[in-house]
């Protein structure tokens, strides 16, 4: 087998999609992105919903569809296990019957499939709910049948697109953990899309981002989280991203009349600062001692989020610090509140931009 | 042409224009029981639908129509075998309910727009006598309706939707006393012929017997029983 | 635009459709073949075709319409509001549509006849006859041709999403508001079917319209009934009056198809 | 069970709604009143009417499972496959249904008749000739059925969601498992809905029946052909037969129910 | 106006919601819970989609539903701004024309409703999608619709199922800021569901958390936090929570052979413990020093993070301690590989059962 591999053009009225696409057998490719960036796009190309405009999808040596040279393979031949974004649960047939759709589909006898159905509705945990219809089942219910049923459908290559999202925290854990073994013993490629950061970097080998229908950036999980390229990215991994000038450690932000400094002097020309929130420090007065960072701004924001309090600042705009509640009291942080602020030179990274 | 699964030659089809209905039901179940190991089969419609259908090539041995012009088409296409001949008559009378809501007392009266006055389409025979005797008696009548058949026009007299039709006089025959007639200032009447068809696959010789005994004494008393006329 | 595929048609499907289509055609191409056309000029002028053809477009219409009016309400209430007798009243709705037309015919000539159970009173009070009127004509096509309006938006009522409905209620819209913009067109080809389906019937009424509104040129002689009455005379022109309904029938069809039909 | 709220009837459609329900009841009392119950018994055992209920039966049913046959797959191509002339295609088949019916069964000889454009063919080769026998009153009623099948169908296949029959595709269903497993029961009502309308179509049928067919008793004579022929001599046994074409369909409408309407 | 206050009684086939709901004008309460516990079917009691069997709802002086006393006001009459948890947008109407239903329900112009919904439009950013139509909408879109289209129809209260499950990272933190500020600004009583912890945390004044058709815990979400009641409400508040008989602070848990000392030592009895994961820390020896509380137990499963990770214990079974990243290296962990836990006694906190 030799995975998925494909360049996806998909030309609408006012939306250009047009992203190569690499997956390996075997492992997991998780595609991220903002809403309407075309992620679901790609998956109904991949499913064989909409044909390809240009572009090719090979997948394990079969051509599925490469509008040059006329080819098409039809959906039901693809054998892709897809979780599609709203289910599309079919809502005559019940749900041990919806499970077992796909292994009737393959041929299986109906006491077969609903045997091999039952595995899959077992291992979710929806023996309860088996004989219920669609309409019967709660938004989490729902998606997890719609989970199963993708996957009992033995498919060659998984899509998953926001498999997770209805699930309640409890069953999200369960749920993640038993689609980490079932993607880890999957054979196929696989796809997966969702938006929340702990699904893709627990479940995801790698990561394609999708920004307005283009690739902006890929790498793994980590690379991602220690280099952001694009402010989603940043946004998704938690960070602060910054641009501007470097020279020789100092950074001239483009934006805000403030200059940071890092450990990194190996950088000079344009380039990305990334900070995390939790090494920023918040001061009432001037701060004493080592960090070659301070200086004074306001509070733009303050979101209490558990543990930590995720305060935004004012300069540069929207750079985020993550403290604790007992700070904010402390301080006596409001919106508007003037406040110092202390970065150490280590804890800013720089990347050529 | 074939009838699947009956025998051709005890199997007589006869195309009989509907006001026939009760003489034509009456006249196969006594030609049946003088002719054992026959069976009539009686289909009724229409003139127009009869004739539709014999050009259409409906296996039919023999056909009886309302009026004397209607076989025109059916000669001209080749359909009739021999000549026809004329086995009853008919003539209009006019009708109105026995309550007489209408207070009809002749002909002329028709002319009322007032009345409700019902007869039958211009182009089906009754019809054509009806222009006739309006003709014939000078009344430019003021029609409300002009019914596809003599039995609709009767319907409505016999349920008093009309005040005034013109019917057959056979239409009065069996309605007992619902309905009374006024005879016609100038007697208008119609004949029913009856011809053999090129393609009946009946034997001819079976037809022959039918038209025979139609004309005949037995045949003709049951035509005068329901009110006919003598050819 | 994306190059949109759509599904294939399967030979099992293909194979019957196309028996059907011939099974429609091929009718209709005798038919054709049948129709003297030199003499269509002078017959399209025709008094007789002229007035049946205003008479016919004027009464089927607003029979639709009328249908429609009251007809998709019944269809929303059998659809949607559960009570006693649904059943029964679902099942007496369809009846008109199994009772042959001349027998429908004089039905309505018992209830709403000069005599008639409820015409009767009608008459003695005002005056007013409705046999032997266009409001006959009218009426007649409405009763044969309700039903099938009522069945086709009832069917597709049936399998509509509620929920649709009940999000916009709690946006604050009252049931008939409901009805209105979000229900009616939810169902829009199934409610475009059902009054193509009520017009055509009242089109090619002739049984019940004969009887109960007798025929007269000009006052109720739709064309169906000027054929009926030509096939006595003159095929040939039977022929082509019902080639005039045929050709009317499709214009209209071809001509609001983008309106009608599918604008998906 | 939970106390389910359903949406409060407006007056502006019990109003409508009534006056459709009474449109069709009013007439259908009047020949309740006019029927001659007491001769119900006899003429229900008279071979005339048994004969032809038999045949209705069979006739329309036949016709009725012909049209589901082939109709829904057409009515399925027209909905989702987009091929050139579909415009056409889709306004020719509604065609039978402002035909008048004597004129459909003139046609329906035109092409199939022993002289027809196809007939003459068939019955050179094979000997065998459709009119007047059984096969011609089902192909007369298919003829004037279909329509209302293959539009009612299709009205409510455009509505459905065409994204449920992606995901069953995406699981390995061919087209034809998609249709018959997911798009067909999909709009259930509907379907029910169209076979209902082309049953009853067929069951009422008279016009290009008696035109193609013919009217022989036992053979080709279906109810309304016995009840046009009783409305000739006896019209207290056509308006009999009538009430047995309508009870026997309020029979099978009201058994049917739970199986046939909204089972949602 | 006293906001809402109800007792909501649903019973169906196989499931039975009782509730008791109250939410003070200008407050909004999270109902939380499992999937299936019931908070769909009691946004549809209150907006009047199913009548209740029992018990009654009161909004602002109104009486909605009273089974009992025969009151039943349907749902256009209740002025509930509703965010369904499947959209329901009205598929024939552009986004625009679903935004303006609710105005033009209420009476207004088309071209007013349309004006309000424009602003509406484009405070959410949908602006370029106004002439769209549902079907032509990324799932996230469609929820940014849905939510817009319920604040548009002037509601006296609002009610929220899930109204941001399906938004990207980015403008799910925008949403939430502008929710923050709208529901800040709303004088009624509002209802927000949602499987996300900081949604609940930022946005719900109170939380009441329902379990199986039951309500299992109310309070403030950092009482919540603090001491939860039910293991849900533990995951949810991203804690442990262990339960055992307490003497003197040293706590016997009931499933596993381990005792734990706390500092707290005024409960006895029954005895709930929190720990959070963070407070846990691992070794590959037995730790000296202080820690009062340290065992040694096996490694059952390993779940990176991202900034941390989370290691799954078997003794106590399933107790999560979240470590960094270079722990995990330093210490080889893997699963099953045995460690050493150990736990500050002040970081155990108890409380009677
Ligand atoms: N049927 C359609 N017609 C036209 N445009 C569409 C259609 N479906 C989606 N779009 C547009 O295409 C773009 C990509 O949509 P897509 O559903 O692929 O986004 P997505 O990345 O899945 O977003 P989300 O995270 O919100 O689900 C969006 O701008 C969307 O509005
Ligand atoms: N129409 C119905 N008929 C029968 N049972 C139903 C129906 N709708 C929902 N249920 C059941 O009622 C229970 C409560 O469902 P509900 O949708 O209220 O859950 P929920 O708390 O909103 O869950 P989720 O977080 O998954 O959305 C579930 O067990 C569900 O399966
Ligand atoms: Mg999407
Ligand atoms: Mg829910």
């Amino acid at each position: 087998m030799s995975g998925l591999r494909g360049r996806l053009v998909i030309r609408r009225h006012d939306f250009d999609l047009d992203v190569d696409l690499d997956v390996e057998p075997g492992s997991t490719l998780a595609l991220l992105g903002p809403n309407g960036a075309g992620k679901s796009t790609a998956v109904d190309a991949l499913t064989g919903i909409v044909g390809l405009d240009d572009g090719r999808i090979r997948l394990g040596g079969r051509v599925l569809d490469d509008p040059a040279a006329g080819v098409f393979v039809p959906s039901h031949q693809r054998r892709m296990g897809v979780v599609f974004q709203r289910h599309h649960l079919i809502p005559h047939l019940r749900v041990r019957d919806n499970v077992a759709f796909g292994p009737q589909a393959a041929g299986r006898r109906r006491r077969a499939a609903r045997a091999a159905a039952d595995d899959w509705i077992h291992r979710f945990e929806l023996s309860e709910l088996a004989d219920r219809r669609p309409s019967e089942l709660s938004g989490g219910q729902a998606q997890r049948v719609a989970i199963a049923r993708a996957l009992a459908s033995d498919p060659e290559m998984l899509v998953l697109d926001e498999p997770m999202s209805a699930l309640d925290v409890a069953s999200r854990a369960g749920v993640r953990r038993d689609l980490a073994a079932i993607l880890g013993d999957f054979p196929g490629p696989r796809l997966l899309i969702s938006h929340d950061p702990t699904d893709v970097f627990l479940l995801a080998d790698r990561i394609a981002v999708v920004e307005d229908g283009r690739i902006t950036q890929t790498g793994t999980p980590a690379e991602l989280r220690r280099r952001p390229a694009t402010s989603y990215v940043a946004a998704l991994a938690g960070r602060n991203l910054l641009r501007g000038s470097c020279v020789a450690g100092r950074i001239d932000l483009d934006d805000d009349d403030v200059t940071i400094t890092s450990a990194n002097t190996s950088v000079s020309g344009r380039a990305l600062v990334v900070i995390p929130p939790q090494a920023i420090a918040l001061h009432s007065d001037r701060p004493h001692g080592s960090p070659r960072n301070a200086w004074r701004t306001r509070v733009a924001g303050i979101e209490p989020l558990g543990d930590v309090v995720r305060v935004t600042l004012q300069a540069p705009d929207g750079l985020q610090a993550d403290v604790t509640p007992g700070a904010i009291a402390t301080l006596s942080l409001t919106p508007g509140a003037d406040v110092w602020v202390s970065i150490k030179a280590t804890e800013v990274e720089v990347w050529p931009a | 042409g074939s009838t699947p699964a009956t025998d051709r030659a005890t199997e007589l089809t006869v195309f009989a224009a509907s006001s026939l209905t009760d003489a034509f039901d009456e006249m196969a179940d006594a030609f049946e029981s003088e002719h054992p190991g026959v069976a009539v089969r009686v289909n009724l419609a229409g003139s127009a639908t009869l004739r539709e259908q014999v050009l259409g090539g409906a296996p039919a041995d023999l056909i009886v129509l309302a009026d004397a012009t209607a076989m025109a088409p059916l000669r001209s296409d080749g359909a009739i075998e021999g000549t026809e001949v004329v086995i009853a008559t008919n003539d209009l009378v006019l009708a109105v309910p026995s309550s007489n809501p209408g207070g009809v007392e002749a002909l002329s009266d028709l002319a009322d727009p007032d009345l409700l006055v019902g007869v039958c389409a211009a182009d089906v025979p009754c019809g054509r006598l009806a222009d006739a005797a309006f003709a014939a008696a000078g009344v430019a009548a003021s029609l409300d309706t002009r019914e596809p058949n003599v039995r609709a026009v009767r319907t409505k007299l016999l349920d008093a939707e009309l005040d005034a039709g013109l019917v057959y006089r056979t239409d009065l025959h069996d309605v007992g006393d619902r309905l009374l007639g006024i005879e016609l200032p100038v007697a208008v009447a119609t004949s029913y012929p009856l011809a053999r068809l090129v393609d009946g696959p009946a034997d001819d010789a079976v037809a022959a017997d039918f038209a025979a005994f139609v004309l005949g004494s037995d045949g003709q008393a049951i035509l005068a029983a329901h009110g006919f006329g003598r050819p | 635009m994306s190059r949109r595929i759509g599904p294939r048609a399967p030979a099992l499907v293909v194979v019957p459709a196309a028996i059907a289509f011939s099974l429609i055609v091929a009718p209709l191409a005798g038919l054709a073949l049948a129709v003297p056309w030199r003499r269509l000029p002078d017959l399209l002028g025709a008094p007789i075709v002229v007035e049946a053809l205003r008479l016919s477009l004027v009464t089927s219409l607003s029979a639709a319409l009328i249908c429609l009016v009251i007809g998709v309400p019944l269809a929303w209430l059998l659809a949607r509001v559960p009570f006693p007798g649904r059943t029964l009243v679902r099942a007496v709705v369809t009846l008109p549509m199994v009772l042959p037309p001349v027998v429908g015919g004089a039905a309505l000539l018992f209830a709403f006849g000069r005599r008639g159970v409820f015409g009767e009173p009608l008459a003695d009070a005002t005056g007013f006859v409705l046999p032997f009127s266009i409001w006959a004509v009218i009426l007649a096509n409405v009763f044969v041709a309700l039903p099938f309006l009522i069945v086709t938006v009832e069917g597709a009522l049936v399998s509509a999403d509620e929920r649709v409905e009940h999000a916009a209620a709690s946006l604050g819209a009252t049931p008939m508001r409901v009805i209105t913009r979000v229900t009616l067109p939810s169902i829009g080809p199934s409610l475009r079917a059902g009054l193509l389906l009520a017009w055509a019937r009242a089109l090619g009424e002739f049984g019940a319209t004969v009887t109960f509104a007798g025929n007269l040129q000009g006052r109720t002689q739709t064309l169906p009934l000027a054929v009926f009455v030509a096939l006595e005379s003159d095929r040939d022109a039977a022929l082509v009056i019902s080639l005039v309904l045929v050709v009317i029938s499709l214009v209209l069809l071809v001509a609001l198809r983008g309106r009608w039909w599918g604008a998906r």
